[in-house]
């Protein structure tokens, strides 16, 4: 009836998203054009406020603050795209085992899910964090520890519904194998969702991955990363160019993922929208 | 007349947490030949889409036994169906349901030919030819099922089974998701399909009168048990169990007359604790008292009927 | 018989995506107290909308225009507020399916009450009271402790029961029942039946039903309303209708249903599809449809017009006159 | 309006239950014994994590100098159980935790359990103020976004939850803290009371609860004003969460049969929303408000550094950074405890709101 055209690309929201998505892509790829000077290098004066010369202004080493966000891009960007592929792949694969084969297979494997899930994410990164060394190698993995449950549960959802549905009922009648079923049948049910759930995971990683820094447990200085140089910012707190800019910066590129994220939800059938959003 | 398909004393039983396993199909039998129709009829939760689904063997059985062509079938596991089984299709009731909205009708319908060795081109013509053979433009192969109306959805998923060359359709409530005049002419494919191809088919119902014009036998269940089988125009002149007479007289009729259909009192009994006796005799409007305590069997009348009912003759 | 309920000229707009679409096209009837008035059409009739029509319930966004005068007031030009007072208490609903029209979550009691202490403005323990008598009219055993319970404790013809008891909380005059045994096993519509008929016996009650099922009109009905894309095909007494119709659309509607005495081995089913909302054809509505058609059907839409008293059949060439 | 008949439904459905106490207990139980099993899991983690530290605990806590003098070391090991095979230490440590013991911290060395007792309060008062803050925002504003689908106020709360995800949680608590508290002076910014006052004496841990039985007004109405910028800061993230989550359900809830039914009884729009629309689209929210506060205790490990909050996350932080094992283990599993204990909270919230879960 009254549903109305849901198409994503017409949505105004999705259509910033989707150019701020671009604009940071290209920030990291053409960031040795774009910013002035190198992210490490040492030259002007330390703390400098802004001003036509440095634009955000100068850091506690001297550093050009507007160089060090644009190459901050350059760890970000690549590093929660790695991060979103490797859980969604290992999350999927999870999932559609335990949704495909059922019984104790299932239960171990969800068991296994709802442990991580009992940790609040970013103590859990910590502890694996820590565990294997403040690096930035080792947050990534951390992250990927503690966010492939999400796809898992989803991944099972969709697979044990569409493996319950008439539709696989008739092709196994027809003598297609629990394989070519779960090729032929079950991934195109799957697919979609999977990659709307990963459009909005990039922010949650690049969020998730800030927050490590932040606390020391990422990227390790000298290394231009927005986490890291917004703790470093904070110890000289009054200087507010200093955590303000990279802080913006996360916020415009997690905020831009989501916004497109969520118009594919919502152009999504309800049902499997409201398993990604829980 | 050999027997196509042959279900002896099926029972399936659903197994619940904290609670009486249901049986949802006990003890029934049936039996159809090449080339007939049998319409199996009986209200929600008697059971008769369970025992059509554990005779394709996508339920499992508790016990019993279910020959096609003579050989038995095994409940699907995670193996490939045996080829010999091929032969024995189901139609599901919602056409919504029963087709993968995110792959081409043609490809749905070509499945039963590429999964029978046909190459995939080859798959894709003879595919246009069943979806034209149902009553569809060729062009179908290569559209989505949400581009059809429900009649139309139900006719690719009938020429879906056709690809591999069924000799018996298992058809659970084909029409009943479908409009008065949808209905009418998917039943009437299932039929002249059955006739030409000289298929088996059962013909699982809700609605009797549509039974009753299509089918050669009627088989009737109430509390998953079959409790009278014979053929349609005996069954319906002179039903022998109540529970058969009560249904025909619940049927309204669109004469005009104004009659108001009559009522069986009483509810389905939960399937898990079943009422001792007879299943029916709560609310059985002439039972005797041995009604409460024995257990009629289906027993064998003339002309081919049978009926589980002390007082059938 | 009184009038009750005179709806003329209703059209209902739906929006689409594509704007707004005809969903019911120019409907008028009328409905006396007491009666059974029967609305019938297969899915996308609009028979549903006209309801939805009556009751202020359309979805958003949708258009009506018509008048639809119910003791005395046209509810089509209500104010919300003053329509929302009729609901419930002077109109009231049933629909098809009540595992899904009865709140899962809210017990008998609060559901059978709500609205009789809104409208009526009595207490508790008085609409508790009713709501007891009421559960025993619909015969649903040991109202008392039916209150308590909630609807997953019933089996559908229960709960349809229920549905009916909470309709009749507020002693409507006018019961809307939509498709009211769709959802229900053959056995239980009976009882449901014959439950609708004694209650407008002994309450003086109107009911309009809905149904696609000619075998359930056939039953309750005392006139007939047939609707197709939107608009009247045939309008009559139930005897009429349903044994001389005189629209080719109800014909085939009838042809299609399995023979009462059984035999013939195939069907008759009507060629083609229902038009879908906003697909109706031009002119006469059936007429891609019609073995009868004839050229001024597909120009000009046809009104329905009177053929024998009390009967209107909106097919001018008329082709079945003369089996009457 | 289809015609079509709904296939047989459950069979079974309509019976009245037997006893309806019965299986409200089971589903606690079942709930229950999953959480247990899930607390034995959790120590396995927290055991395991602890044997992936590269560095050595000894070391790390005697000293460079200790480390030449192989008795102080051996002494140590024997006196932490380093000694032991893993599976002995492991289900000595299980036993010590069934106990509540959680050993001595190798940084406070003070008994972990003590420790925790002080920090753990913190973070929880702070997490609940900013849940209750996030519920009530956040339920309110996702029920306007759905009665107002589509129009502005709907597009509009869009962009304003979307927002409150996309956030960085410690950059807002600093760009909060420059503005409210450093520039303006509205709010008091760090820690837990104004430097001048002493905390209540301990009987919650909750300094607001223990100031207002102790009578120490004072002291209540400090904790609660220091409560206030960390809580809005946290509930950021959330009340973005749960508005867009409430939106949903309450858009679901909405295309029921059983709305349609409550408005053809006349009963005043607030009526249907609050009585039939809002009580079944809580299911979904609380189980989502559970999530929620898992998330809360993530931003309170951010958020405390900067507030210099006294609680688990400056805990846990100093823990890993100190290879503190006992401390570590520790955190884990209180937190995951709390965790497991707001989740039985949310089943048996499930049951209160729906009868179905009761009775069936």
């Amino acid at each position: 009836m009254t549903t109305g055209s849901r198409t994503p690309w017409r949505q105004p929201l999705a259509l910033v998203g989707a150019a701020f998505v671009v604009l940071w892509v290209l920030v990291a790829v053409l960031a040795p054009v774009l910013a002035p000077y190198g992210p490490v290098d040492q030259i002007a004066d330390k703390l400098l406020e802004p001003s036509a010369q440095h634009l955000f202004g100068t850091d506690q080493l001297g550093r050009d603050v507007l160089s060090r966000v644009i190459y901050g891009a350059q760890v970000s960007l690549p590093l929660a795209f790695l991060l979103v592929a490797l859980s969604a792949v290992i999350g999927s694969i999870v999932g559609a085992v335990a949704g495909f084969f059922g019984g104790w297979v299932d239960g171990t494997l969800m068991r296994l899910a709802d442990l991580v899930f009992a940790f609040p994410g970013i103590i859990l990164a910590m502890a694996v964090a820590a565990a294997l060394g403040p690096e930035l190698r080792n947050a990534v993995l951390a992250v990927v520890v503690v966010s492939w449950p999400s796809y898992a549960r989803l991944v099972r959802g969709l697979v044990m519904s569409a493996r319950n549905s008439e539709y696989v009922a008739a092709g196994r009648l027809l003598g297609s194998s629990s394989v070519r079923t779960m090729i032929v049948d079950l991934r195109p049910n799957v697919a979609g969702p999977v990659l709307v759930m990963a459009a909005l995971d990039v922010g949650n990683a690049v969020l998730l991955l800030s927050g490590l820094s932040f606390l020391g447990l990422g990227a390790q200085p000298p290394m231009a990363e927005w986490g890291s140089m917004v703790v470093s910012g904070m110890d000289y707190f009054d200087l507010w160019w200093l955590w303000l800019y990279p802080g913006l910066s996360i916020l415009t590129v997690v905020l831009a993922f989501n916004f497109v994220g969520d118009t594919l939800r919502d152009a999504l059938d309800p049902r499997t929208a409201r398993a990604i959003r829980g | 007349m050999s027997a196509l398909l042959e279900a002896t004393g099926v029972a399936v039983e659903y197994h619940r947490t904290g609670a009486p396993p249901l049986r949802a199909v006990d003890h029934a039998d049936l039996t159809l030949a090449r080339g007939e129709i049998l319409g199996l009829v009986g209200e929600s939760g008697c059971g008769k889409s369970t025992l059509g689904r554990a005779i394709v063997g996508l339920q499992g059985t508790t016990s019993g036994e279910i020959r096609f062509d003579g050989r038995p079938v095994a409940p699907l596991g995670l193996r490939r169906r045996p080829a010999e089984l091929r032969g024995l299709q189901m139609v599901f009731q919602d056409p919504y349901a029963s087709l993968n909205p995110r792959r081409l009708v043609g490809d749905q319908v070509g499945d039963g030919y590429l999964l029978g060795g046909t190459s995939k081109t080859e798959a894709r013509r003879r595919a246009g030819e069943l979806l034209e053979r149902v009553g569809l433009p060729a062009d179908a192969v290569k559209r989505y099922p949400h581009e059809f109306s429900g009649g139309q959805r139900q006719r690719i998923a009938i020429a879906r089974t056709l690809a591999a060359e069924p000799s018996c359709i298992i058809a659970d409530e084909p029409i009943s998701a479908l409009d008065a005049s949808a209905q009418a002419s998917v039943a009437n494919l299932l039929v002249e399909l059955v006739r030409e191809l000289d298929m088996g088919l059962v013909f699982i119902s809700h609605d009797l009168s549509v039974v009753r014009q299509i089918a050669d036998r009627t088989a009737v269940m109430y509390l998953g048990r079959v409790v009278e089988v014979g053929p349609t125009r005996q069954v319906w002149s002179e039903p022998a169990h109540p529970y058969t007479k009560a249904l025909i007289s619940a049927v309204p009729r669109a004469d005009g007359a104004g009659v108001l259909p009559v009522e069986l009192p009483g509810d389905v009994p939960d399937p898990s604790r079943p009422p001792g006796g007879c299943r029916f005799h709560p609310r059985c409007p002439v039972a005797l008292a041995s009604c409460a305590h024995d257990d009629p069997p289906l027993t064998i009348l003339r002309d081919g009927r049978s009926a589980a009912c002390v007082l059938a003759e | 018989m009184a009038t009750l309920l005179e709806v003329e000229d209703l059209t209902v707009w739906l929006a689409t995506r594509n704007g707004p679409r005809k969903a019911v096209d120019g409907l008028s009837f009328r409905v006396d107290s007491g009666e059974v008035f029967g609305i019938a059409g297969e899915s996308g009739s609009g028979k549903t909308m006209t309801a939805m029509a009556l009751l202020g319930l359309l979805p958003h966004a949708a258009k009506t225009s018509g008048r639809a005068v119910f003791e005395g007031r046209d509810l089509l030009a209500m104010k919300p507020r003053a329509l929302r007072d009729v609901r419930g208490r002077s109109i009231a609903m049933v629909s098809q399916d009540p595992s899904t029209s009865l709140h899962p979550m809210l017990s008998i009691e609060t559901q059978v009450t709500e609205h009789m202490r809104h409208h009526l403005g009595i207490g508790k323990s008085e609409a508790r009271g009713r709501a007891v008598e009421l559960l025993s009219t619909v015969r649903i055993p040991d109202p008392e402790r039916a209150l308590k319970a909630h609807p997953a404790q019933f089996s559908g013809g229960m709960r349809q029961r229920i549905a009916i008891a909470v309709a009749l909380a507020c002693e409507p005059r006018l019961l809307l029942a939509d498709e009211p045994t769709t959802a229900l096993d053959v056995t239980v519509q009976a009882g449901i039946l014959r439950l609708l008929d004694r209650l407008r016996r002994e309450r003086d009650l109107a009911v309009v039903v809905i149904t696609h099922d000619l075998g359930v009109m056939s039953a309750v009905a005392d006139r007939i309303c047939v609707m197709y894309g939107g608009r009247t095909a045939e309008v009559g007494p139930r005897e009429t209708v349903l044994t001389r119709p005189r629209h080719p659309y109800t014909r085939g509607l009838l042809d299609a249903l399995p023979h009462p005495e059984g035999g013939a081995a195939t069907l008759r089913p009507i060629t083609g599809s229902p038009p879908s909302l906003g697909a109706v054809p031009d002119g006469c509505p059936f007429h891609p449809r019609c073995a009868f058609a004839v050229d001024s059907c597909r120009e000009r839409r046809p009104e329905p017009v009177l053929v024998e008293t009390g009967h209107l059949s909106a097919c001018p060439p008329d082709p079945l006159g003369g089996a009457a | 309006m289809s015609s079509a008949k709904p296939k047989s439904g459950a069979p079974g459905t309509g019976r009245r239950a037997a006893r309806p106490g019965g299986v409200l207990l089971r589903f606690l139980a079942r709930r229950l014994a999953a959480a247990l099993l899930l607390s034995v899991g959790i120590t396995l983690v927290a055991f395991t994590l602890t044997q992936l530290v590269p560095g050595d605990p000894a070391a790390a806590n005697l000293g460079q100098s200790a480390i030449g003098d192989p008795a102080a070391v051996a002494a140590f090991r024997a006196k932490y159980g380093l000694d032991q095979p893993l599976p002995v230490q492991y289900l000595t440590y299980i036993g010590n935790v069934a106990q509540g013991n959680l050993g001595v911290s190798q940084q406070s060395h003070r008994p972990v359990a003590e420790d925790l007792a002080e920090f753990v309060p913190a973070t929880i008062e702070l997490a609940l103020f900013a849940i209750v803050l996030s519920l009530v925002v956040g339920v309110a504003l996702g029920v306007i976004a759905a009665v107002n689908r589509d129009r502005w106020p709907d597009q509009v709360l869009r962009v304003v939850s979307l927002g409150g995800v996309s956030m960085p949680t410690f950059w807002v608590a600093l760009v909060a803290f420059y503005l409210l508290s450093f520039k303006f002076d509205l709010l008091p910014g760090t820690g837990r009371l104004d430097p001048v006052l002493s905390p209540p004496p301990y009987t919650t841990g909750f300094y607001s609860v223990d100031a207002a039985l102790a009578g120490q007004w004072d002291v209540m109405w400090s904790a609660l004003g220091h409560l206030v910028l960390p809580s809005l800061v946290l509930a950021v993230y959330t009340v973005g969460m749960l508005m867009r989550f409430s939106r949903a359900s309450v858009l679901e809830i909405l295309g029921n049969d059983y709305v349609r039914a409550a408005r053809a009884k006349g009963l005043p729009e607030r009526v249907v929303i609050v009585r039939h629309v809002l009580r079944p689209a809580m299911v979904a929210i609380i189980t989502v408000a559970g999530v929620a506060f898992g998330s809360l205790l993530s931003g309170a490990v951010l958020v405390e550094k900067i507030f210099s909050w006294p609680g688990v996350g400056q805990y846990a932080y100093r823990s890993a950074v100190n290879l503190d094992l006992p401390g570590i283990m520790g955190v884990s599993i209180v937190v995951a405890g709390v965790y497991i204990l707001i989740n039985l909270l949310v089943d048996l919230l499930y049951g209160v709101i729906d009868p179905r879960i009761r009775l069936t």
